[in-house]
């Protein structure tokens, strides 16, 4: 048992490294490179998917999931801030937890486990997602790019509303409770970005 | 065995816990979805139809004070005992009420007229003053941000008003004799807000 | 203006915490003299001279009291709203009287005759039912510095009253649903009482 | 949209924490009672009567279990993610039950015996192992409190026969490779309950 | 025994703190009111009248001091024992008799300017120089937003008169060989403050 | 003003060292080197007066001494435990204020200062020791003297006594709180080593 949850801590750090260079790669998106930087960023990430999430899912079924999330939560949460970061940039819309589900059902060969993302580490990662698109949202208008920073500051302040309006139901609500304290700091700021541009 | 009766009255107060965390967990429900339609007027001018939508829970909050008063009913003269279990959503509660008021008139929420849109009266059940205070330290803290929003959103006029009101809402806090308490460092964050809204005025005149 | 009010009555409630800390600050001496006369206890067998003089004090916090009610009438209902004024030193009220209660009849001062002895009445100014349990889990945290210094002046027997009158107490505590507060910590305290005491008992009859 | 469903299932989880909660309070009061009698045990040689009356409980607790796991029946797979509103019952009860068991038998009930016991079966809701060894961590901690009272009142043997009880049980957990948590922790006090068992023997022989 | 005595002597440090707390709490009044009368100079080009209403108080400040140093001559060369008491309120004088000077004048009050304003002599009771320098602290850190508010109203020229007392007065602090305390957290700011009023001074050139 | 300060910080600091000393060599008795012992220990805490204390002596004068009291009260607490220590052990009776302000009238001359030592400071020093105490009476017992730890046991009684009477009046008074709690666990560590000598 303890092993296993060795192995989950280890795996869970592994995804983390590699799905926060995805997320640094993604940063340096500009008009000019927009294409391949993207394109590089989907590979990456496809990576982190198959040789370490697959590793986190090989060893978890049944009361698994549950048991060990502790052990592997803090992976997965950075997975979904890259994912969705990467999302965003190529569509501009929020990833959805059925869009994650989706794209690891190919793992159940390599895992042979029907391993899901469950709710609260989507809803947590998606909640740090805010930083990275303060980030973003202030190199674009350092790039004046303004029209990007208002419809960033436009996404956030809608996933803000959808989040505020569960966040106290999650289980352990004070985690949540923390990322969306941290979220509104983030947002204001992306406002007052929008503003100094504007007057 | 005098015992048996303290666990009797230790659950008997349990029970009014209890009863009073099912009733306060409703008020803050009706409070967050309240603060998030409250969002929506951060990203636009604010529109009839919002603040009426956000006012239109106004009934829902007397019904639930309601509650709470005929809970502690049971238990007379201890309101200041269990107060702690509502304090923080009736912060909330103030600001919302005091921040839909001054979006509407410019003007200030007095107090009795919140006690009176809640349904709540002195002497039973009212509305504790240093609670509506605090309520309005939040107003005072919302405001900063509302101004930059309705600044970028083109309403340069917000700036003024914003700026007289929360003035006038200093100078008159200036005047209380605060005790060294959760109020008194609330009030002293006004200060950062007021001084935020005056250079955002600026901004618009430079 | 309705600040100008809202100045008056926090003034007015300022004045009465004034008067209330005036107050509580003589309970403060009169316990801490009578506390450092109940250190004689442990120097010696405790002989009925110290304890009646400790007990000529009941008469001057039973005016303390009363003093503390009457400012109290002057703001109805509001007992729980100023009650952490006077809470510590109640704590060390309920323990000097039930030890010297215990020290001369060997059972426990019911909540009762505490709140008698210091001319407490129900529903008007009463003692709390958690203030004087916190006071008993100071008895029980006393007693086994108490049995060490007896066993050690020569007075075996001690140690065998303390251990019946703490497993008592400590087995009606276990029966009350106790809230997750002070109480419960103070309460979760007692487990070790019991034990130090009862080790001492072991020790005399080895 | 997504997040309409997600508060939905939210909702959902929430209502069951609500359940189980309810019907870990009737657990409370159940342990509670039965630790309460327990004490009896201290102060006396231990009866068949005390332990049969205690032992009455267990039905009540199978039934309690029963509800839990009919509740977690409706979400599938999800036992740990609820685990944590039974886990400190659940020590007390292993506590409880593997303390009668010891003292009727002098052996040490197994995790399978005190699964059955509770009516709890492997693969739906079963007895998390951890949670078994901390209950066994709590009989440790209660058997020099044990050994020094029966002493006291006479029962020499009972060090003898706590001692070698404890040095096994020692000896096995020593076996378990512990990771650095809360269970290591209380592992690592078990020696400390030796030491006394076996300074308690000492005296005894001497 | 000497402790009686000390006793005495304790009781009477205790009555000299007594005393001074009642006289600070006028004080405090005092400043309140002079800080809310001077909240107007924000709002508007600063009038004489609103300056000399303010100034009207010092008067009244000279008493209070008078009576502070009364009650210290009871207690010769112990000012600094009891200095804590009204030292907060001795900032807030300073800034406010410096700001009105700066404003009436342009330049900065001198130590000995504000002493004697205070009827304060050396030897005596007289002006802390940390205290005064502190209080100009507190100007330096209201500088920015008077001067963001003026050329809202549209006195362009005052940008430039606090951007030269401020930079004159950030270069006489800098001469100063300054512990690591209090004080010198507060001159740190005093920068922050520079460079706010430079960037509304560089705003206006343009 | 910051230069007085700071010499009397390390004047302070040079008092508390030497005084530290001179506990630690009083610590060394027993009933065979007790004389040569006292001696020794009381000539050097000559020698810490007239080579330390004098130093901060020489800076104080008028409200200075309540002015700097932050900078010297470490080491004058530190020289009144030691002091009364050496009372304790020599005389077995309380050193008071004024025997401690008598010893320092000699220091006028090397001084030109009248320096006294305020009642806090005498209060702060006494309240610390009854931790030396307190080892002196597990040491006495291990040496097989339980009288002498019966009679440390009945002097820091009536000494905790006395201060329990007046300790909520003493300026700042948490300080004094803090060394009461300590005072009162050495008291009850003094008690248990007379209560397992005894039983």
């Amino acid at each position: 048992m303890y092993e296993k949850r060795e192995r989950l801590v280890k795996a869970s750090r592994d995804v983390t490294m590699y799905s926060k260079k995805v997320i640094f790669q993604v940063h340096r998106l500009n008009s000019k490179n927009k294409e391949s930087v993207l394109e590089q960023a989907e590979r990456d990430l496809a990576n982190v998917k198959m040789d370490h999430v697959t590793r986190v899912a090989k060893e978890l079924q049944g009361s698994e999931f549950w048991k060990f999330r502790r052990a592997y939560t803090p992976g997965m949460q950075e997975y979904v801030e890259a994912a969705a970061f990467l999302e965003f940039c190529k569509n501009g819309r929020l990833l959805t937890l059925d869009d994650l589900n989706e794209s690891f059902a190919e793992l159940k060969d390599a895992s042979s486990n029907d391993f899901q993302l469950n709710l609260l580490d989507y809803l947590l990662g998606v909640g740090d997602l805010t930083g990275e698109l303060m980030r973003l949202a202030i190199s674009s208008v350092t790039d004046g790019e303004v029209d990007s920073a208002k419809s960033i500051c436009n996404f956030v302040r809608s996933l803000y509303m959808s989040l505020s309006l569960i966040s106290q139901e999650v289980d352990d609500s004070w985690e949540m409770k923390q990322k969306m304290e941290v979220m509104l700091q983030s947002l204001m700021k992306i406002e007052n970005t929008c503003y100094t541009v504007h007057v | 065995r005098q015992f048996e009766e303290f666990r009797l009255q230790l659950e008997e107060s349990g029970a009014v816990r209890e009863r009073l965390r099912a009733i306060v967990s409703e008020l803050d429900s009706a409070t967050r979805l309240m603060q998030a339609q409250l969002l929506l007027i951060h990203h636009s001018r604010p529109s009839p139809e919002i603040l009426s939508k956000i006012k239109a829970h106004t009934e829902g909050l007397r019904s639930i004070y309601g509650q709470l008063a005929e809970v502690l009913k049971s238990v007379p003269a201890q309101y200041y005992r269990y107060h702690d279990h509502w304090r923080n959503q009736t912060y909330t509660v103030v600001f919302l009420l005091a921040f839909i008021h001054w979006l509407e008139t410019g003007g200030l929420l007095s107090h009795g007229d919140a006690a009176a849109l809640l349904g709540l009266k002195d002497g039973e059940f009212g509305l504790d003053l240093e609670d509506y205070l605090v309520g309005l330290c939040n107003l005072s803290n919302e405001l900063p941000r509302y101004v930059v929003n309705q600044v970028t959103t083109g309403d340069y006029d917000c700036a003024k008003r914003a700026s007289v009101f929360l003035s006038d809402l200093y100078a008159a806090f200036r005047m209380l004799n605060l005790r060294n308490d959760l109020l008194r460092k609330r009030f002293d964050g006004m200060k950062y807000d007021l001084k935020k809204v005056e250079e955002v005025l600026y901004d618009v005149k430079i």
